[in-house]
């Protein structure tokens, strides 16, 4: 009976929802999310804009402009990127595997993945630093440099394409891969040209978020990354810097404009997303 | 009785201080309770940065009593109205805690470090807290510029000695223990730090060693009362002075116990204390030596407080130059690139 | 020999899907695998097609053994029961991907889609997304996809399962030709003895994992090697002690030699047939009986409601004992 | 079942794959996290005896899970809500609270802090003072600590559940409703028990996530002894005072606890003999 | 007057699904909309239950008007295409569900399910998972589930379309035996046109969002309103200048008064049924010409392929001119 249990998750033509535009129900709901959502979120965001700009447009373009603070953005934006990148091959290979292979052990994977968030950051770049540091198991010595960044990045994103990927490609159908493959497309073709973009939409938010994540990140770098300037220092640390010279304006600032690329970054991961969906 | 709304009660005193005296100071709480005008007074503590502590203390910590680390944290306080602008006028001009700058080197030390003209050298990699977001850094910069201002150099010389330091620093930790941390880890030859954090750290940490420069700083940390205290906070603040009580626990905790005569100069028996009970110092036998030259705030850089040798190292450059330090960073940073 | 199956089989954990199958399918031929629900035809088609590994046995695909050969190198087409629309794609997408893939040049691969969109009646659809279809059109879709590659096999599980009577009846027609013009062998599923009985040349009627009976539709429909081949064929019901066929039955309101008499208890017509059903008087039958005569016959025997009929096997009509 | 045929093919990519996957995540994660593991025990149990005998260490472990759980029930119930709002209506500025959704986790847990002090502050801030005269303390209190975790958590339940939540369709809910179930009873009776390995990834996630943060927490919480001190500012408070054992066996207790969660999440799930898999 | 329809459209985009329908339902009565593909029937289907809202038109349920009404305060129970199954919930509690909505006490609701289960035939297995049944047994939960809620109006979008032939059959006769008992309102879509003549006391044709035609079976198989609803409820050729069934035509090898003379050209035998195709001879016709007669009549009339015969129209069949 197989075949029919197939039909369910399809439906025929696809209905158009049923309150496509919103009941009352559903606008109390939109009105109290948006409310919790504002006084979680907007209006402290909002009161970080204000004071960035409580040093006027110079104020601000200075901040982000000095040499140091500018480098630190930087650094952070290409590790955050990089790494985000990295995280849209790993995490969807990652994913598959845990879906798709089947092998003893399996299991244990599927605990890793989550530890990364778990663990207090400060200890996540402890242990980091121990195999891969100075003195290390490894032999590697990657601490103080731009490679530790990278290093903690990889480890606190990993778990979000991953976690995103995961259940959509538990509910793909495999029998549009079997057509795909009867119509002669090889593995590589089905995944690029059929599963791919079913999966661009869990893919592209895994990414935003890891990149999100990258760019905020701190904690796991106060052992590993040694801050020096223009080389392993990230934004956080010179945000941190200005808080401690009583510049919260140059704080800001800084974080205004991290907050504007990343919002940025995010739609257009968005679009690159749909881009890949219809591509096929 | 608190500065912020009044959350303890008249036998709860609220310690805000920076993470370093910590251990001391809950001693001498201990000691505190068993004292008459102590007995059944009860602490909440809240121990981290000291720039985070005094802020969050303007923003509404519940503090009777703040221990910083530098004077500037407590001038915060003062300004937004939350201590007396009179705190530091009695005779230890608010100082509650002293030590000094030293230099932390690995075991035997190898690199044969001795002073600070060592510390240029090309072959030596430091370790250092940033003077931007730490107030020990600061200490360890000032005794760096001292060194050569004091000792005949010009200020055009100082700069070009810190261009030269900083450029030998290979990790820039956030705060002092993270410096020490990174050190004890495996980063670097030297570690600039406090007395009291590298006789805690060789307490803690094999491998370890100290140097204590010819030229150095001492190291004054600041202890407050707040405007709205419970009215007990004072008998604690004097408890903390005191030679028997506070002081002692300091000297146990690796601190140079205050000496308004001559500071910076130790004399355990003052605090009831022989060389044997200071674990950890590098020369057991006196575990706090003399210093040949020691600067103070006061005496070399128009002290009490902080004043404008702030400006002139630490500026960050937003309004008018930056200073010294913050150039010297950057420098090492583009030099790098 | 086109397709040679020798000896297949496949089971689902405990579960035997398929026993021992042995089967020629001949070139150039349409056969039908013909069968209950859970008989086990998809299983075989997707065996066929390389979708799916058998347990033991061979597959060989005009001469070349293609037992371990992967889906994308047997050349085979594929139509799917529930479509397996590429939800992505809009229809011409979803038709020009095989063709995309072999890297055809774009008008080669437009002017086929142009004429597969034409065949299949979806011309103007050509730029929806499969979830804007019909249930009918996505079917098509997929029909004029499997077809866009040219297989040398089609293999379609039911292909018009989900199509209306007339489209079905179009498809059914058009298949046929396209398999007359063609000759390309084409195996497909069907739960429908009357679309397996028109559309194919050859129809394996499958059950619980065997095979019951290769043949002919008139072999099927004539020499029925069991009662479950007679019954799945066509309607049957018990006249006496015989399973016949409802239309192989003689009725008259006269009395005549009988099996059995009874009375007309169920009069329904459907467009040119007339269905009845006559309750037997004892000693005769045990339920009652159901015969087809066309609405003509019904005239011209004048038969109503209510009737008494004496009933008994048409000469010449295949019955087996129950 | 369809689906399952075509994985069960192994090539010798699947094997690479496989491989590679489980040294990226042996040598990212297991490893490393496997010595706040072996450190914990260096000494048997005594690290760990010595958090549970401290009433100090308790509290803190009893608020961070207080804080968490709080946080956690809190974001789920936004997280669905949210997720139902963008996938089952249309309202302007969707797409714009979609991406604004995401910016939580690209912000500096600092600034996080920063922000909500700003806010809700009680001397300085917009609404603090307010909220403190009414009795109603934020900063330096549990609220502050909920809701700075609440904020960095914020996407992970929304981006778990939406893509499922599309993927499932509406024709159960409609069939619900012709059953005469009015909104609310669809969502608890159809729709939540659909989506529920979605929320369950969320909820573990931002578990995960609420346990391990830690600067924003640091800001807003006043990390005051047995009051406001949390489990990962215990870590740095060890870490900081040379306790590395004490501080790796708090690291070891929160990573467990989200091992323990995904334990039971799979055990749960295969249990329910994963009705979604089978389904598909 | 039951199901009260005026004036109802229907767009997606600008693609007009439905327009401008009037329709009257009777209460107690089995209809069927019957229609091809793409027809929109099952959008009709779903705004008469509340699940679409039309653009225009109203529609009047037993006198009350529904046209704003949520489906849930429209009593109607609707059997969705796909079956709509709650993946979660066991076929009893699948079943139950409706009457656990009304807070009915447990009792009730258990010996209400019981006798649906018995219903059903499905009592063994009411703790099984929809995902472990058969499309047929869910097709029957479905309609139990459905039941439950003792509806005024009972709506089943195709029904049967995903089950085989014998099951269809089986499930045919007991929603026509069900229906007999309950004497429920009942609409139901089919694009079989065969299962709307055998099942519904009245059908609906229903082609491109128009309705074509309303009327009992017979009234649509003898006198289609045009040639959509003649070729639509059967197969239909060309005769002359007529459109007539091939049923409906006399055939003969001797000469005879006839329409058209021609050879017969093919020759293919479905079960009793002979199809015979004859090409005539100029000046005839423009095309073959479908002939249907039953076996028996084949054999009576001796005719081979490649005969010359005679055709014209049975006297009494229904024709349209072309
Ligand atoms: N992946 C599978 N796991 C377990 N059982 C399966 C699987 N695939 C098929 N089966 C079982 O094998 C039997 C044959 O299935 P198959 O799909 O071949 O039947 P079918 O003849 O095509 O039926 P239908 O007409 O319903 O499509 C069924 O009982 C089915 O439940
Ligand atoms: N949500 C939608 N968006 C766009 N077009 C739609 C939508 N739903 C239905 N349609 C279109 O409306 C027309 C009528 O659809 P409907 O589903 O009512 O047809 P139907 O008669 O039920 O066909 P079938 O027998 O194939 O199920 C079809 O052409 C279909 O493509
Ligand atoms: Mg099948
Ligand atoms: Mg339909
Ligand atoms: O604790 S410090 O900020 O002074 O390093």
């Amino acid at each position: 009976m197989s075949e029919a249990v197939t039909t369910t998750g399809r439906t025929g033509a696809p209905r158009p929802l049923l309150s496509s535009s919103l009941t009352t129900t559903s606008s109390i709901g939109l009105g109290i999310t948006m409310l919790w959502f504002s006084l979680l979120v907007l209006i402290p965001l909002t009161a970080v804009m204000i004071t960035a700009a409580e040093g006027g447009w110079g104020g601000f373009w200075q901040a982000v402009t000095n040499p140091q603070s500018f480098a630190a953005i930087r650094i952070t934006l290409t590790a955050a990127a990089v790494v985000t990148a990295a995280n849209v091959v790993t995490g969807t290979a990652i994913a598959w595997v845990l879906v798709r292979d089947e092998f003893r052990g399996k299991a244990l994977l599927e605990l890793v993945i989550d530890i990364p968030f778990a663990l207090p950051t400060i200890v996540a770049g402890l242990v980091l630093l121990s195999l891969y540091g100075d003195g290390g198991v490894l032999g590697l010595s990657i601490n103080n440099t731009q490679g530790s960044i990278y290093l903690a990045f990889l480890f606190v994103t990993l778990p979000f394409v991953v976690r995103m990927v995961q259940p959509v490609l538990e509910e793909l159908d495999g029998e549009v891969e079997e057509a795909a493959a009867s119509l002669g497309a090889s593995r590589a073709t089905i995944f690029r040209r059929i599963v791919l973009p079913s999966l661009a939409p869990a893919i592209a938010a895994g990414a935003a978020l890891s990149f999100a994540r990258a760019v905020g990140e701190y904690g796991s770098l106060v052992l590993l990354s040694g801050n020096l300037p223009m080389r392993s220092e990230v934004a956080s640390v010179r945000i941190l810097s200005a808080i401690e010279n009583d510049n919260p304006a140059a704080a800001t600032s800084i974080a205004a404009l991290l907050l504007v690329i990343s919002l940025l970054v995010i739609l257009v991961i968005d679009v690159i997303q749909r881009r890949v969906a219809a591509r096929g | 009785a608190c500065g912020g709304g009044g959350a303890s009660g008249d036998d709860t005193i609220s310690i805000v201080g920076f993470a370093v005296p910590e251990a001391a100071n809950a001693a001498i709480a201990d000691e505190f309770s068993d004292t008459e005008s102590g007995a059944g007074v009860g602490f909440r503590t809240s121990y981290g940065a000291s720039g985070d502590q005094s802020r969050a203390v303007v923003d509404g910590l519940d503090a009777d009593y703040v221990h910083l680390s530098v004077a500037t944290d407590v001038e915060r306080l003062v300004d937004a109205g939350l201590v007396e602008e009179t705190w530091d006028d009695a005779e230890n001009k608010g100082i509650v805690s002293t030590s000094i700058v030293v230099l932390g080197v690995r075991d035997g030390n190898p690199k044969n470090i001795q002073g600070w003209d060592d510390l240029i050298r090309d072959d030596v990699e430091i370790v250092t807290p940033n003077p931007a977001s730490s107030g020990a850094a600061r200490w360890n910069a000032l005794a760096a510029w001292g060194h050569v201002t004091e000792n005949g150099g010009s200020e055009e010389e100082a700069a070009q000695f810190l261009d030269d330091l900083f450029a030998n620093v290979v990790s820039l930790t956030n705060s002092g223990r993270d410096a020490t941390q990174s050190f004890l880890g495996g980063t670097g030859d030297v570690l600039l730090a406090y007395e009291n954090e590298a006789i805690l750290a060789a307490q803690n940490g094999n491998g370890f060693e100290y140097v204590i420069p010819e030229t150095t700083l001492l190291i004054e940390n600041p202890g407050a009362v707040l405007t709205e205290a419970a009215p007990i906070t004072d008998d604690w603040l004097e408890f903390v002075l005191s030679p028997e009580g506070g002081q002692r626990q300091f000297a146990l905790n690796g601190f140079r116990p205050l000496n308004l005569d001559d500071p910076g100069v130790v004399d355990l028996s003052e605090v009831g204390l022989e060389a044997s009970d200071i674990e950890g110092a590098a020369d057991a036998d006196d575990p706090f030596p003399a210093v040949t030259n020691l600067l103070t705030l006061e005496d070399n850089f128009g002290g009490p407080g902080w004043g404008g040798i702030v400006d002139q190292l630490f500026a960050d450059g937003s309004e008018g130059e930056a200073g010294v330090v913050t150039q010297a960073i950057e420098k090492s940073g583009k030099a790098t690139q | 020999m086109s397709i040679e199956i020798s000896g297949v089989s496949k089971n689902f954990g405990d579960f035997v899907a398929l026993q021992d199958i042995d089967l020629t399918i001949p070139t150039g031929q349409l056969t039908a695998l013909l069968g209950p629900s859970g008989g086990g035809k998809t299983t075989l088609l997707r065996i066929i097609a390389g979708l799916e590994q058998a347990d033991a046995g061979s597959i060989v695909i005009e001469g070349n053994d293609a037992t371990a050969l992967p889906v994308q190198r047997r050349n085979v087409g594929f139509v799917f029961q529930h479509y397996a629309a590429f939800k992505h794609l809009n229809v011409a997408r979803n038709i020009a991907f095989g063709l995309e893939i072999r890297k055809r040049p774009k008008d080669e691969i437009d002017a086929k889609v142009d004429e597969l969109l034409q065949l299949v009646h979806l011309k103007q659809f050509a730029h929806r997304l499969p979830s804007q279809l019909s249930g009918g059109q996505r079917q098509r879709m997929a029909l004029a996809r499997a077809l866009a590659i040219e297989p040398s096999v089609l293999l379609l599980d039911e292909p018009f399962g989900a199509l209306d009577a007339k489209v079905r009846k179009e498809l059914r027609d058009w298949l046929r030709r396209l398999h007359d013009e063609m000759h390309v062998t084409t195996v497909f599923v069907t739960h429908d003895q009357e679309e397996a009985l028109e559309v194919a040349n050859s129809i394996v009627v499958i059950n619980e994992g065997r095979i019951e009976q290769v043949g002919t539709p008139d072999d099927l429909y004539d020499k029925p090697a069991n009662d479950f081949v007679l019954g799945f064929l066509g309607p049957v019901t018990t006249l006496g002690t015989k399973l016949v066929r409802p239309h192989d039955i003689d009725i008259s309101r006269y009395e005549q030699a009988a099996t059995a008499v009874g009375t007309i208890t169920r009069w329904t017509r459907i467009g040119f047939e007339v269905r009845l059903e006559v309750t037997p008087e004892p000693p005769h039958a045990p339920g009652p009986v159901q015969v087809v005569v066309t609405r003509a016959e019904a005239r011209a025997l004048d038969l109503h409601e209510g009737d008494r009929v004496w009933l008994r096997p048409q000469v010449g009509a295949d019955t087996v004992s129950v | 079942m369809a689906d399952v045929h075509i994985r069960q093919r192994a090539t010798p990519f699947t094997y690479v794959l496989r491989g590679l996957v489980i040294v990226y995540l042996f040598m990212l994660v297991a490893w490393p996290v496997s010595l706040v593991a072996t450190n914990t025990f260096a000494n048997g149990f005594d690290a760990l005896a010595g958090i549970f005998e401290d009433p100090d260490m308790r509290h803190a472990l009893g608020l961070t899970a207080f804080a968490a759980l709080v946080a956690t029930a809190i974001n789920t119930v936004f997280g669905v809500s949210v997720s139902l709002l963008l996938v089952r209506t249309e309202f302007p500025g969707k797409r714009l609270l979609s991406a604004l959704l995401d910016l939580p986790l690209a912000i500096s847990p600092i600034v996080v802090g920063l922000a909500l002090v700003l806010v809700y502050g009680g001397r300085g801030g917009w609404f603090g003072p307010t909220l403190e005269s009414a009795g109603f303390r934020v900063i330096f209190s549990t609220p502050g600590i909920i809701m700075a975790t609440a904020f960095v958590a914020l996407p992970l339940v929304i981006r778990e559940v939406v893509p499922v939540l599309k993927e499932i369709g509406t024709e159960q809910e409609q069939a619900a409703y012709s059953l005469g179930a009015n909104g609310w009873q669809t969502f608890w009776r159809i729709t939540l028990p659909s989506i529920r390995w979605a929320v369950v990834y969320g909820v573990v996630l931002t578990l995960a996530r609420s346990l391990g943060e830690f600067g924003a927490v640091k800001v807003v919480s006043g990390n005051i002894l047995g009051q406001t001190r949390t489990a990962t500012l215990a870590v740095e408070e060890k870490y900081l005072n040379f306790d590395t054992e004490g501080a790796y066996a708090i690291a070891f207790l929160l990573a467990s606890v989200s091992v323990a969660c995904i334990i039971v999440v799979s055990v749960l799930r295969s249990r329910a003999a994963r009705p979604r898999k089978a389904d598909s």
